[in-house]
């Protein structure tokens, strides 16, 4: 495990950012998440975990506005966002990443990014076809911030090439960076590890970190248990729906509901 | 390559015309400014000169050549700017477009025979109508996906034209007739001098509009169609373009990206009308009198034929398209009964030999040679080793 | 003038060739100063209405043939211009015409769609027209200078026969149809003012041209339970409406006008179910000659030429190219002056009296009523007269 | 040799995925192929199975070059593959999954049902339900019974335990053990490089569209570079959970 | 509205006789949207195909007249048979060669669209300035008309205050329904049927299971084919007439009860056509008959405003997981 996992030294005094009350969302007759309660605080790095069908992925959904609770409340910075359409959700400052990697494939890694970026923009049809000053203002500071948001996840040599040509890992980037483009107070990372190598692992492990020091809040689901206990300030473990234990990483290791449940008996492991 | 599947005469021909056309976009992706501007002028100094006769005894030796530059050539290219911008940039299939260019055409027919405006105030009310006509269409509608949005907008289209023929205030079956040609701006003549027979615009008055010439209309067309070319040319680079481009990939991440997809779709389909509208009171302007029956589907499906054979998203590919299936069945004339006949096995010949489009964008082209783009590409397609898919690799 | 009909006769073998010859050298000489002057013919020469276009072809033709056999000092080529009906097509053929072509007279655009675009065209360019079968009525409405028409309109036609509905067979309950076309709705709005106007009870429906089960239409009538009905529309909608009306168990006499005035119409219809059914029409087909003796001759001359019967608007084909030939004649080669003779031509045609009002409509107004029988279609006589057995 | 892939280059349009890529299987063997993602591990696995064309290479299965065979009669000739994603048809029930496997075959498939119910009792549980509801682990339990019921000489396996919970990554490997103990050769790819070299006799390294390393499983299990690469930096990461 | 409350067992039965030959003609439409996800814009000249072989059969046994009772049936049976086998032998051939190429080069749907409008040109274009009137002996420019062929007797089997059946829509309704149940159950039950699910479903994974996808593409525009044949055999029944562009409206009805019912949904295609031809003729009695084609497409604008995926949803391939 890395050196550099240690839990931060000055843990926020908990200010929460998002709010999960009484969530429950339910597919015709199947119930994916029930009744879940979920707190954020600001600055943190939550993990989610659980088996696959567990109700992960659902959560994001319903936090990103993409699944409209069946019932509960979506808090976000005092504000409820249930009920809100997903690009004001993201407006509001929460991006997300995908678990299978959902890049614009065909256009250019910079565009991508700014694609994340003209989602603060306000160029209407007129500003563009009559190429207001406006317009090309708010055109070259986006490409500066695609720009700078690129270098800052380390693809910044890769910026005119298309997406799909880029490696897998730098495309896991590219996309963490379109969503950093949107200036989120909350990122939602869905299974940012899946498919790296443990050494690309390891910079992730870095690069979410970082993420984390400019001032925003982190919220992934991963499986991968080193990285998640490497950087999770706090983790909540979901089966079948439902949180069946929350936590400290130390603590979610050692609970027993978890083990039966998620990480099976550690034994077979090795 | 090595692999011996792909040594048909067929296949190293679409080979080379691929590996030239791929290299003049290279050429333009990296020339200079200027040589782009003259360019440019080139070819607004020969699209001037396109009516004169020398041209138009080869062009179309059995029907006027200014007339059928405006229309259909001008028009369907017009037209072709405009659903473009829908099927092409946002990637939504319409199928009903012709009812944009009925409405612009209706709107020139009653504003000018019951109200009396003239050309040029209609030109901005028929625009501002179709646009609005537009996005009442697809306000309700646009959040189906692919396939059901095609046959809602063939729906529109049905439901423009029966309604226009069931709608005795607009003249039913009858049309309008008596609809007033653009006022005249002068009679200024070009002069007789041996420049402007050289490319045989000599002695036409550009601005008088009247039923005989159609020179003047065509000119008036090719500024109108210029207009269009650069305000979707502006848009298509601009952040509007770009979240057109996200939609077509991924509507869902462009949505979570913060792009509100259902306004920028609301608005290709907008400006997709707004354009057809503006071709509808061109055409009725200059046509004097309209029907229903001047507004079928299959001009519909002509306009979308034109989109996807010249390169779908690529507007000088679209405006090719739009020129090709306007000029090749009047120029098959000749060929009298026949040439619908021909003109359909055209289509077919055309999009078997090159299914991306005459001149798609590079971008374009991936997307359709891979069958995303949009609208996918046909489900049941597994490459076999049995294949010419190994070809894709090395063209 | 029925004498220069008769120096032709024997002449018609030889015709043909001569009217080769004719267009060989036609394109060249300009109409106006040479020997040839070159007559215009436009309409749906190839689409799925040629059937009503080329017996007017044929009719004009014939006459320009026969002319041509007399070696007059100036001859006539005849050129078409296939508008497939539409007026889209037929404007730049027009342009072309007139620019190019160098036109001296124009016989069409056969179709009251086209015509409405493509006229303003020749008024502009100044080149006369003369219609054998547009009838909308509103095309005499515009004021146009160089337009004709040797056909009644269908405010006549429609008249004509709404008055034979109410007259003749004395229809208390009228059932009217029509297939939303530009002909056809005018024509049935018409006929139903007409009858109404004679006191009787009306329904109406529409159809769908492209349509195949006009079901809701049977229905419709069922529930009315009309004496007579009308169809202002073709043959080949109205052939299949009478099979769908009978097999219905709808047994009301059946009407239609010069649309559906074909033996498609029986042929539709099936079996004996068209017999006795009325069409009427301001043309004269009369391929037995019944009419007059200039039909006479005319049956015989057409059926030499073309081994068939003259068919619908034959007569009337004829007869504007007689027009056009007079004109020519007396000595009228540019279109302009060929246009100012059209406004004082008086002459016996085929069909009716070659005569123009001051907005181009034909002075007579007789409507012919058809009966049919079989898959034939026997004059019945002029509408005002006629009784149905 | 069963089944010998000979130097292939496979494209997506200009893009080359494998780059000459050579790979043997013996008869009564687990190989796995690791990598990362994009290494083109399923772009090989999809052209051994024809679904990807060649553009350069051989394949061959029991000494017969099959590149030109299209992909429908390799089934037949005994390739049978577990796709990446599982590939249930959703809108079919189990049986009716277990059943599409069989489908190229002509002999009776009773006898091989029955025993894709022994290996995976839980499928025989959910027989009449849709493929479509069932859970990931039950999805890539039929994914695998289904690619049985082609009854393959070899069997392809792509990534059977992405996405699952660790509890039941430990199943499905002991059930790959299982299978190849009864006789079916199998190759294996895998994004869990740690568990598949413990599972297999033979291993193959990809990276970038190139085979870079092959050697005993066992032996790749040591090697410091794999180690590095693919295991993660100490023996505890590998360990998953436990440490 | 009058005409609809007194006559309501006539409309109903028209819409219902009407909705029958939509929706076997929609069945091809689905089939081939299902496993292609391709609108085959040419399938309803597959239809018009079909009722031009009809016809020739009858002329080819000597254009029989006035067949009632068991003998229509069995005529009815014979022209089904031309039908079928003519146009679901030109829908194999269509696929062969104008949308396989394309398929083969992983074309876009949309260039795919394009070659099916091309194709929808040639045929019709092709029976009519050729075909027809070599086949019938008609002068050129006759092509373009419609082409009859009168040989039912046709007479009320029921009739019961204004419920009147007549033999012609029984056979239509009864045949319709029969063939829509056969072609269910071979979907459902017969291996083919299988093959034909899950290419739909994955074509990818089909092919691992040793399923040939082209012959399931063939076997697909076959079957497609024969249904839009036998719709026909059943149109020419009922009509007995027809001509170049029959399919043209046709086939945009049977497209739109395809959508309505949910495209890709065999049953789908049942509901949406039934419901499709009641609508028109229900419409058409209240606002006339000028409007049922409005009426028809509003109701499909309105459906798929509230159930964005038809009636019935897709099925055919289900939601990919």
């Amino acid at each position: 495990m890395s050196e550099t996992a240690a839990v931060p030294a000055e843990k926020k005094a908990g200010v929460p950012t998002l709010e999960l009350r009484g969530i429950t969302m339910r597919f015709g007759g199947v119930v994916a998440i029930n009744d879940l309660n979920l707190t954020i605080n600001e600055g943190e790095i939550f993990a989610l975990i659980g088996p696959n069908g567990a109700g992960k992925t659902t959560v994001f959904n319903v936090v990103t506005g993409v699944y409209q609770p069946t019932e509960g409340q979506v808090v976000f910075q005092d504000s409820r966002i249930d009920g809100k359409k997903r690009f004001q959700v993201t407006k509001r400052g929460v991006a997300r990443t995908f678990q299978n990697v959902r890049l614009f494939h065909n256009m250019s890694a910079m565009e991508n990014v700014l694609v994340g970026a003209d989602a603060h923009h306000r160029t209407g049809l007129a500003g563009a076809a009559l190429g207001l000053p406006w317009h090309r203002r708010e055109e070259r500071d986006g490409r500066a911030k695609a720009r700078e948001l690129m270098e800052f996840v380390g693809i910044g040599h890769r910026m005119e090439e298309t997406a799909k040509n880029l490696p897998y890992g730098d495309q896991r980037r590219l996309e963490i960076a379109r969503a950093l483009a949107t200036d989120p107070k909350l990122l939602l990372l869905d299974e940012p590890a899946a498919g790296m190598n443990p050494t690309e692992k390891e910079e992730l492990q870095g690069l979410i970190k970082r993420i984390r020091d400019t001032g925003r809040t982190v919220l992934l689901i991963e499986h991968d248990m080193s990285l998640i206990m490497g950087i999770s300030d706090r983790i909540a473990v979901l089966d079948f729906g439902q949180k069946i234990a929350e936590g400290l990483p130390a603590e979610i290791q050692n609970n027993q509901r978890v083990i039966e449940a998620y990480l099976g008996v550690p034994a077979d492991a090795s | 390559m090595n692999d011996s599947t792909n040594t048909n005469p067929l296949t190293r021909m679409r080979g080379g015309y691929t590996s030239f056309s791929d290299s003049i976009h290279d050429r333009w992706a990296t020339a200079p400014r200027w040589a782009r501007w003259v360019v440019y002028l080139l070819l607004i100094v020969l699209a001037i000169a396109l009516p004169a006769d020398g041209i138009g005894s080869f062009m179309s030796p059995y029907t006027d050549w200014p007339t059928l530059l405006f229309f259909p050539i001008g028009g369907y290219i017009l037209l072709a700017i405009g659903l473009n911008v829908v099927v092409g940039q946002a990637g939504m299939l319409d199928l009903g477009y012709v009812a944009f260019f009925a409405i612009g055409g209706y709107g020139m027919a009653v504003f000018g025979t019951k109200y009396g405006w003239s050309f040029w105030e209609i030109l901005v009310v028929g625009v501002l109508l179709s646009a609005l006509s537009g996005i009442l269409l697809g306000a309700p509608t646009l959040r189906l996906r692919g396939d059901y949005l095609a046959i809602v907008t063939l729906g529109f289209g049905e439901i423009v034209r029966k309604t226009a023929n069931n709608w005795n205030y607009i003249g039913g079956p009858n049309g309008i007739g008596g609809i007033p040609h653009p006022p005249t701006l002068t009679e200024w003549t070009i002069p007789d001098n041996g420049l402007f027979d050289a490319i045989g615009i000599g002695g036409v008055q550009p601005f008088k509009y009247g039923a005989l010439d159609g020179k003047p209309y065509y000119y008036l067309m090719l500024v109108l169609i210029i207009l269009a070319i650069v305000f979707v040319k502006r848009l298509e680079a601009s952040r509007v373009g770009r979240a057109w481009a996200s939609i077509r990939e991924d509507e869902d991440a462009a949505e979570l990206m913060g792009v509100p997809t259902f306004k920028f779709k609301l608005a290709a389909f907008a400006i997709g009308a707004a354009i057809g509208g503006a071709g509808g009171v061109m055409y009725a302007s200059q046509a004097v009198s309209i029907i229903p029956t001047n507004f079928p589907f299959i001009l519909s499906a002509t306009i979308l034929a034109a989109v996807v054979l010249g390169g779908s998203g690529n507007l000088p590919g679209v405006i090719l398209g739009a020129f090709l299936v306007a000029w090749i069945p009047e120029r098959i004339r000749g060929l009298q009964e026949y040439r619908v006949l021909v003109f359909g096995a055209v289509l077919v010949i055309l999009m078997i030999f090159r299914p991306e489009g005459l001149l798609p964008s590079r971008r374009r082209k991936a997307e359709l040679a891979e069958g995303e783009g949009g609208m996918g590409s046909m489900g049941a397609e597994v490459g076999g080793p049995v294949t010419v898919g190994a070809g894709e690799g090395v063209e | 003038m029925r004498s220069r009909l008769i120096k032709v006769v024997g002449v018609v073998a030889a015709s043909a060739t001569l009217a080769l010859g004719a267009s060989a050298c036609g394109g060249k000489s300009k109409s106006g100063g040479g020997d040839t002057v070159t007559i215009g013919f436009m309409g749906d020469l190839t689409g799925e209405n040629s059937g009503l276009v080329i017996p007017p072809k044929q009719g004009a033709q014939l006459a320009i043939d026969q002319y041509n056999a007399t070696n007059p000092k100036v001859k006539i080529t005849l050129k078409t211009y296939d508008s497939q009906g539409k007026g889209e097509q037929a404007v730049p053929l027009a342009k072309q015409a007139i620019t190019k072509d160098k036109i001296a007279a124009l016989i069409g655009p056969t179709f009251s769609g086209e015509s409405a675009q493509a006229d303003p065209v020749l008024e502009e360019g100044k080149v006369p027209n003369i219609s054998s079968s547009a009838t909308n009525a509103a095309l005499a409405t515009h004021g146009w200078k160089f337009w004709h028409r040797v056909i009644g309109n269908d405010n006549v036609q429609g008249t004509g026969i709404g008055e034979f509905i109410s007259n003749s067979l004395k229809a208390k309950k009228v059932f009217v149809i029509n297939d939303s076309s530009e002909y056809g709705k005018p024509l049935a709005e018409t006929v139903k003012a007409t009858v109404t106007k004679g006191g009787a009870q009306t329904s109406e429906d529409a159809i769908d041209v492209q349509a195949s089960d006009y079901g809701a239409t049977v229905n419709k009538v069922k529930a009315f339970a009309p004496d007579a009905i009308f169809f202002g529309g073709y043959y080949a909608q109205g052939g299949k409406l009478i099979k769908q009306l009978r097999e219905g168990g709808v047994k009301a006499r059946f009407l239609s006008g010069d649309g559906s005035l074909d033996k498609g119409l029986a042929q539709g219809a099936g079996g004996t179910n068209a017999d006795g059914s009325v069409i009427g029409c301001p043309c004269l087909i009369d391929p037995s000659g019944t009419a007059s003796a200039a039909s006479k001759k005319f049956a015989v001359d057409y059926k030499a030429k073309f081994n068939a019967d003259p068919a619908i608007y034959s007569a009337e084909g004829y007869d504007a190219a007689t027009a056009y030939i007079e004109a020519i004649k007396a000595g009228n080669t540019t279109p302009e002056k060929i246009n100012d003779y059209l406004s004082t031509i008086d002459k016996p045609g085929v069909s009716k009296e070659i005569k123009f009002s001051s907005t181009g409509e034909p002075t007579a107004t007789d409507v012919y009523v058809y009966q049919v029988k079989g898959d034939q279609l026997p004059l019945l006589g002029n509408a005002k007269n006629a009784t149905v057995k | 040799m069963l089944l010998e892939i000979k130097d292939i280059h496979v494209h997506y349009g200009k893009i080359a995925a494998l780059k000459g890529v050579s790979v043997e299987v013996d008869e009564g063997e687990i190989v796995t192929l690791i990598g990362a993602n994009g290494a083109g591990k399923t772009t090989t696995l999809k052209t051994i199975s024809g679904l990807r064309p060649l553009t350069r290479g051989q394949i061959l299965f029991g000494g017969k070059d099959i590149s030109k065979v299209p992909g429908h009669k390799r089934v037949l000739m005994g390739i049978g593959q577990s796709p990446e994603g599982r590939g249930i048809f959703p809108g079919m029930t189990v049986v009716e999954n277990l059943s599409m496997g069989a489908y190229a075959r002509r002999d009776e498939a009773d006898k091989d049902l029955a025993e894709v119910y022994e290996l995976f009792p839980r499928l025989a549980e959910r027989k009449n339900q849709a493929g479509g509801t069932m859970s990931g682990g039950e999805q890539q339990m039929l994914a695998i019974g289904r690619a049985l019921m082609t009854k393959p000489k070899v069997l392809l396996l792509d990534e059977p335990s992405m996405g699952l919970a660790p509890k039941l990554i430990q199943q499905i490997f002991e059930i790959i053990t299982e299978i190849n103990r009864r006789g079916t050769t199998v190759l294996l790819v895998e994004q869990n490089a740690q568990q598949a070299l413990q599972v297999a006799h033979r291993a193959y390294v990809l990276e970038t569209g190139k085979v870079v390393k092959s050697a005993e499983a066992s032996a790749l299990l040591d090697d410091p570079q794999v180690r590095a690469a693919y295991l993660g930096g100490g023996a505890e990461a590998a360990a998953g959970p436990g440490d | 509205m009058n005409n609809l409350f007194s006559q309501f067992w006539p409309y109903t039965i028209d819409g219902l006789s009407l909705g029958a030959i939509y929706a076997l003609v929609a069945l091809g439409y689905t089939m081939v949207y299902g496993v292609l996800r391709l609108i085959n814009f040419a399938h309803s000249e597959i239809f018009m195909i079909g009722t031009f072989a009809a016809l020739g059969t009858l002329h080819l046994i000597g254009m029989p007249a006035n067949v009632g009772g068991f003998a229509l049936v069995g005529l009815v049976l014979l022209l089904a048979v031309a039908g079928g086998v003519a146009s679901g032998g030109s829908a194999v051939i269509l696929e062969y060669v104008a949308y396989r190429p394309l398929r083969r080069r992983g074309a876009s749907r949309l260039a795919a669209l394009i070659s099916a409008i091309g194709a929808s040109l040639f045929l019709q274009q092709l029976f009519a300035r050729l075909v027809i009137p070599k086949a019938f002996g008609l002068p050129k420019e006759k092509g373009a008309l419609p082409v009859q062929g009168h040989f039912a007797h046709k007479s009320d089997v029921i009739h019961i205050g204004s419920f009147e059946l007549s033999n012609d829509k029984l056979i239509v309704i009864v045949g319709a329904v029969l063939m829509m149940i056969a072609l269910d159950m071979f979907v459902n039950r017969t291996k083919l049927g299988r093959g034909i699910r899950a290419t739909a479903q994955d074509p990818e994974t089909a092919v691992l299971m040793g399923v040939n996808i082209d012959r399931i593409v063939t076997a697909t525009f076959a079957l497609g084919g024969a249904m839009a044949g036998v719709a026909a055999a059943l149109y020419m029944l009922r009509f007995e007439e027809t001509r170049f562009d029959v399919g043209f409206l046709l086939g945009i009805k049977a497209f739109t009860a395809a959508v309505l019912g949910g495209i890709g949904n065999l049953r789908g295609a049942l509901v949406g056509g039934i419901v499709l031809g009641l609508i028109e003729m229900y419409g058409a009695a209240v606002f006339g008959s000028q409007w049922q084609d409005v009426v028809a497409f509003s109701v499909l604008v309105l459906v798929l405003m509230f159930r964005p995926t038809g009636l019935l949803g897709e099925s055919l391939q289900q939601a990919r997981a």
